[in-house]
């Protein structure tokens, strides 16, 4: 089984990626960017690290896209022009 | 040459250029996959064992790599101290001047005292299961968002948080060079740590009681981070 | 058919190849953003992408299969049989390090773009001449 | 009880208790941090006369597995160097405090007591990983620095340093783990010890990997595109510490490394060929500017180029001529930037021409002397490092590289004669300059420094031949770290 996560997990977040860099919308990328993360966190409790799992939940989707969505906001304008 | 047909030109060799980089570095990944060698950390899960605290990586994070943690304490500090210098006496919208919705003001009350005992839970038996200050920190933090996202009339005082944040940073460093005072080097367990009492609240030493401190440090900047963000008060 | 399908994708050095190809395309895919994307949001969402690369493919070669993680608990009384703490903690450090200096440069953004009105990079050039 | 951790944690301590300090009247954080950065200064200054053995300072465990500081010869010559440097430009700064006081100055005196720790500890640094740290807290506090002011100008040289330092770093850390999972130790004397067991085309790409890395940092030549806005965008004061500090601490960092991991000559050539095109590239662009600030951030990517080149070439003597370059450049540069923060204060301008403008005889003749020791005229500073280099180059036969520099230091005879035929032109000039005496003894202080190092440079040489043969001799260095135990 854990080589069937740890596949689907890096095909899944291949493909987040790959749509989070053309998406030109830049809401939807911030929260494609936070599907990145979640895929990290699977990723790392796949590979034994449940700390790394936990620091990666909170800091690198919880309040790394609190902060982008702010500076979006106050940078203003959704699309890129 | 034209630009019409130099653009396809340049595309088509970067492409190239940039598939054949790829293909090296991968190929020399590949060849090169690192074995199951003795590392240094599984020397360090051996003298772990002598240490009285059950979650092997804390022990690194706070006390074979302290220094490190310092370091990263003050990177975060700085960030802050920088975000505070760049976001302070603008006129900038504030984000949230409407009442925020019904639901969101309920769950908000109902979600942010489980969140605070949650953060608290994590930072304070960091060192017997998973988390520890930073991520505890981090939740707390993140509670405090969700409080002043929701109700209007929240609002954190820069002064109460830097009274958290410089007692915590001054005695990260005190107990430091307490450590250099008595064992002569810099961060070393200097109170009683017992191995019979491992997996029981109050062992490893200084272990907890730094990543506590941590944890307070990280949870005020964080704060702090997020306010100045957000822009609801300007008092600083 | 799958027996023998997951059977080989559990095997560990086939693990390693999807590691390693995996993070490495994800790493290109960030460097790729950094290279053709222009406006600041987009920046810095690349460099998270090859931060999380890295990570992801230092977490992923330093583990080995069959090993647990590196604290007690769950009727585990002894240090054997652990991964290595240390990429543990080297990446618990470089995360925060990563989210501190995206933060930073978030609100240097804000604060150049209120002063000049600018979001992409490449109308970036005040300082030409 | 002297020990070098102090150099880290006093810094530290007093960054994290400035809103304890603010409570002691509008000078208390101004004066404790002078206080603090003399203590500094006079503990580097005590443990170099001290220094007969390699001290290893231990954090928490003993080296191979912990981390420890190690100070020895040219460790301690590095960190002597900065805390004198930020001493002198704490002074200075106190001196124009009374007309001319930075907003929200407690922050600037945190990022610049963070910065001198930093230096210090990549310099000190015996862990490869606690590099990697030391690296970030030197490059976020220098991104708020060069935004400091919250123009236009230094915000977008605050956004491009941070993200060239943002990429840096990813590279750098991905370099670390590579040498982290397969030789299985962060220590860089065990690193040291066993990087040659690794595959030749790993090595390269780890090599690849740190000189990407560094390379952002040191200023060298594909790397070094950005640097010129970043010392327009900061103020003139910054642009001092960039100068003599950091972008120093980051080229010994660099070369300690390439001397522990792969100390034989095989990339002599590449190196040497990178540091000669980023000098005459540097000098070749500098003559067009009209922005001083840029003329001057030009010169010093030259001369970075003229000391990599030193370093590159792997022997004690060319690393003798090196340090000897380092210590002249470093103090003209904080001569030139220290004035210019007065001058462009004053006259309002950044163009070339306000030095016709500047009515300040004794500004005038500061400004020579430092030009004149950067050319490397005899009597002056400038000129011992010189002829040291072009001495061992042309034992070792390498008269390319000799023709090199002769050709980059005529180009930069060009521009800086100009500047100075600017400054000594009998035009109508601009209203008297006063600036105060703390300025002014400062400023005499390091021109007198020039001066004497120009005429008596064989003051230093014992000390520089030590610090030369403790950089390039790996093997002193493995055995220091790997015979300590707590």
């Amino acid at each position: 089984m854990l080589g069937l996560v740890i596949l689907s997990s890096f095909i899944s977040i291949i493909l987040i990626a790959f749509k989070t860099i053309i998406e030109p919308k830049l809401s939807h990328t911030i929260v494609l960017s936070m599907g990145i993360g979640l895929n990290a966190v699977i990723l790392f409790v796949a590979f034994q690290a449940p700390d790394v799992a936990l620091t990666q939940a909170v800091i690198g989707i919880g309040i790394s896209s609190v902060i982008l969505l702010m500076g979006l906001k106050h940078l203003g304008g959704n699309y890129e022009s | 040459m034209s630009l019409k047909r130099t653009i396809p030109m340049t595309t088509v060799s970067g492409f190239g250029v940039s598939a054949v980089f790829i293909l090296t570095i991968l190929n020399i990944l590949m060849q090169n996959m690192p074995s199951n060698i003795y590392r240094a950390g599984d020397e360090l899960l051996k003298l772990n064992a002598t240490d009285g605290v059950a979650n092997s990586v804390t022990t690194v994070v706070v006390y074979f790599r302290g220094f490190d943690t310092l370091g990263e304490i003050a990177v975060l500090f700085i960030a802050s101290l920088g975000i505070g210098l760049m976001l302070t006496n603008n006129n900038l919208n504030n984000i949230s001047q409407e009442n925020s919705n019904f639901m969101l003001q309920i769950g908000a009350k109902l979600l942010s005292p489980v969140i605070f005992i949650f953060g608290l839970y994590i930072m304070i038996y960091g060192h017997l299961s998973v988390g520890g200050g930073f991520q505890g920190g981090v939740i707390i933090a993140s509670g405090i968002l969700l409080l002043l996202i929701s109700s209007n009339g929240f609002h954190i005082s820069h002064k109460f948080v830097e009274i958290f944040e410089t007692l915590a940073g001054v005695s990260y460093v005190v107990i430091g060079l307490i450590g250099l005072i008595i064992l002569d080097s810099f961060l070393g367990n200097f109170l009683p740590y017992d191995i019979s009492k491992m997996g029981l609240l109050l062992s490893g030493g200084i272990i907890p009681i730094i990543y506590i401190i941590v944890g307070i440090k990280v949870g005020s900047e964080m704060s702090v981070i997020v306010d100045n963000m957000l822009k609801r008060n300007i008092d600083d | 058919m799958i027996e023998t399908l997951l059977n080989f994708l559990n095997q560990e050095e086939v693990l390693q190849v999807i590691i390693v190809i995996g993070s490495m395309i994800l790493f290109f895919i960030g460097l790729f953003g950094i290279l053709t994307q222009r406006h600041f949001i987009k920046i810095f969402i690349s460099i998270e992408i090859m931060e999380i690369a890295i990570f992801i493919f230092f977490i992923g070669l330093a583990f080995q299969k069959g090993k647990t993680a590196p604290m007690l608990g769950d009727g585990i009384t002894k240090f054997i049989n652990m991964n290595d703490p240390i990429p543990h903690a080297m990446i618990l450090t470089a995360i925060v390090i990563g989210m501190a200096v995206l933060a930073l440069g978030v609100s240097m953004a804000i604060e150049y773009n209120k002063l000049t009105g600018i979001t992409t990079i490449d109308k970036m050039n005040g300082l030409k001449n | 009880m002297m020990s070098s951790i102090y150099f880290i944690a006093l810094p530290l301590l007093f960054g994290f208790s400035v809103p304890i300090l603010s409570k002691f009247g509008k000078n208390g954080v101004a004066y404790t941090s002078l206080i603090l950065q003399l203590s500094l200064f006079l503990l580097s200054i005590t443990l170099v006369l001290d220094l007969t053995t390699p001290i290893v300072e231990v954090i928490a465990i003993s080296p191979p597995l912990g981390i420890a500081l190690v100070s020895d010869n040219v460790s301690m010559f590095f960190v002597t160097i900065f805390t004198f440097f930020t001493l002198v430009l704490s002074i200075y700064y106190m001196g124009q405090r009374e007309n001319k006081k930075y907003a929200n100055e407690n922050k600037f005196f945190i990022l610049l007591n963070m910065l001198l720790a930093s230096a210090i500890g990549l310099v000190l640094s015996s862990d490869i990983f606690n590099i990697y740290v030391f690296f970030e807290i030197a490059g976020i506090s220098s991104y708020i620095l060069s935004s400091y002011e919250k123009t236009a100008n230094a915000l977008e040289a605050g956004l491009k340093y941070l993200l060239t330092g943002a990429m840096a770093s990813i590279f750098l850390v991905f370099g670390i783990f590579l040498i982290y999972l397969h030789l299985g130790t962060l220590n860089l004397a065990l690193i040291s010890q066993n990087f040659y067991t690794l595959s030749i085309e790993l090595q390269l790409l780890i090599a690849t990997l740190l000189f990407v890395g560094f390379g952002f940092k040191v200023e060298v030549f594909p790397f070094n595109l950005w640097v010129s806005d970043i010392y327009e965008g900061s103020t003139p004061l910054v642009n001092a510490l960039f100068s003599s500090i950091v972008s120093k601490a980051y080229l010994f960092v660099f070369f300690h490394l390439l001397y522990l991991f792969i100390p034989h000559h095989n990339f002599t050539d590449f190196l040497l060929s990178v540091g000669v095109i980023s000098m005459i590239l540097a000098e070749i662009v500098a003559i067009k500017q009209t922005n001083i600030k840029r003329v001057f951030a030009y010169s010093s990517l030259g001369q970075l180029g003229l000391l990599f080149i030193a370093f590159s070439m792997q022997t004690s003597d060319a690393i003798i001529a090196g340090l000897y370059i380092l210590l002249a450049h470093s103090i003209a540069k904080m001569v030139i930037f220290l004035s210019l923060d007065s001058i462009i204060n004053k006259y309002k301008s950044e163009d070339i021409s306000v030095l016709e403008k500047m009515n300040s005889p004794f500004m005038k003749w500061i400004l020579l002397i430092s030009m004149l020791s950067l050319l490397g005229i005899p009597l002056f500073a400038g000129f011992v490092g010189k002829f040291l280099i072009l001495k061992t180059f042309g034992i070792a036969g390498y008269f390319g590289i000799i023709s090199a520099i002769i050709l980059a230091s005529l180009i930069e005879a060009i521009y800086y004669f100009k500047l100075i035929g600017l400054m000594f032109k009998n035009t109508e000039k601009g209203d008297y300059m006063e600036i105060s005496i703390l300025q002014k003894s400062v400023l005499l202080l390091l021109t007198i420094s020039i001066l004497f190092i120009g005429v008596y440079p064989f003051i230093l040489s014992d000390w520089i031949n030590l610090a030369s043969e403790t950089m390039i001799n790996s093997h002193t260095y493995q055995n220091i770290i790997l015979g300590v135990q707590l």
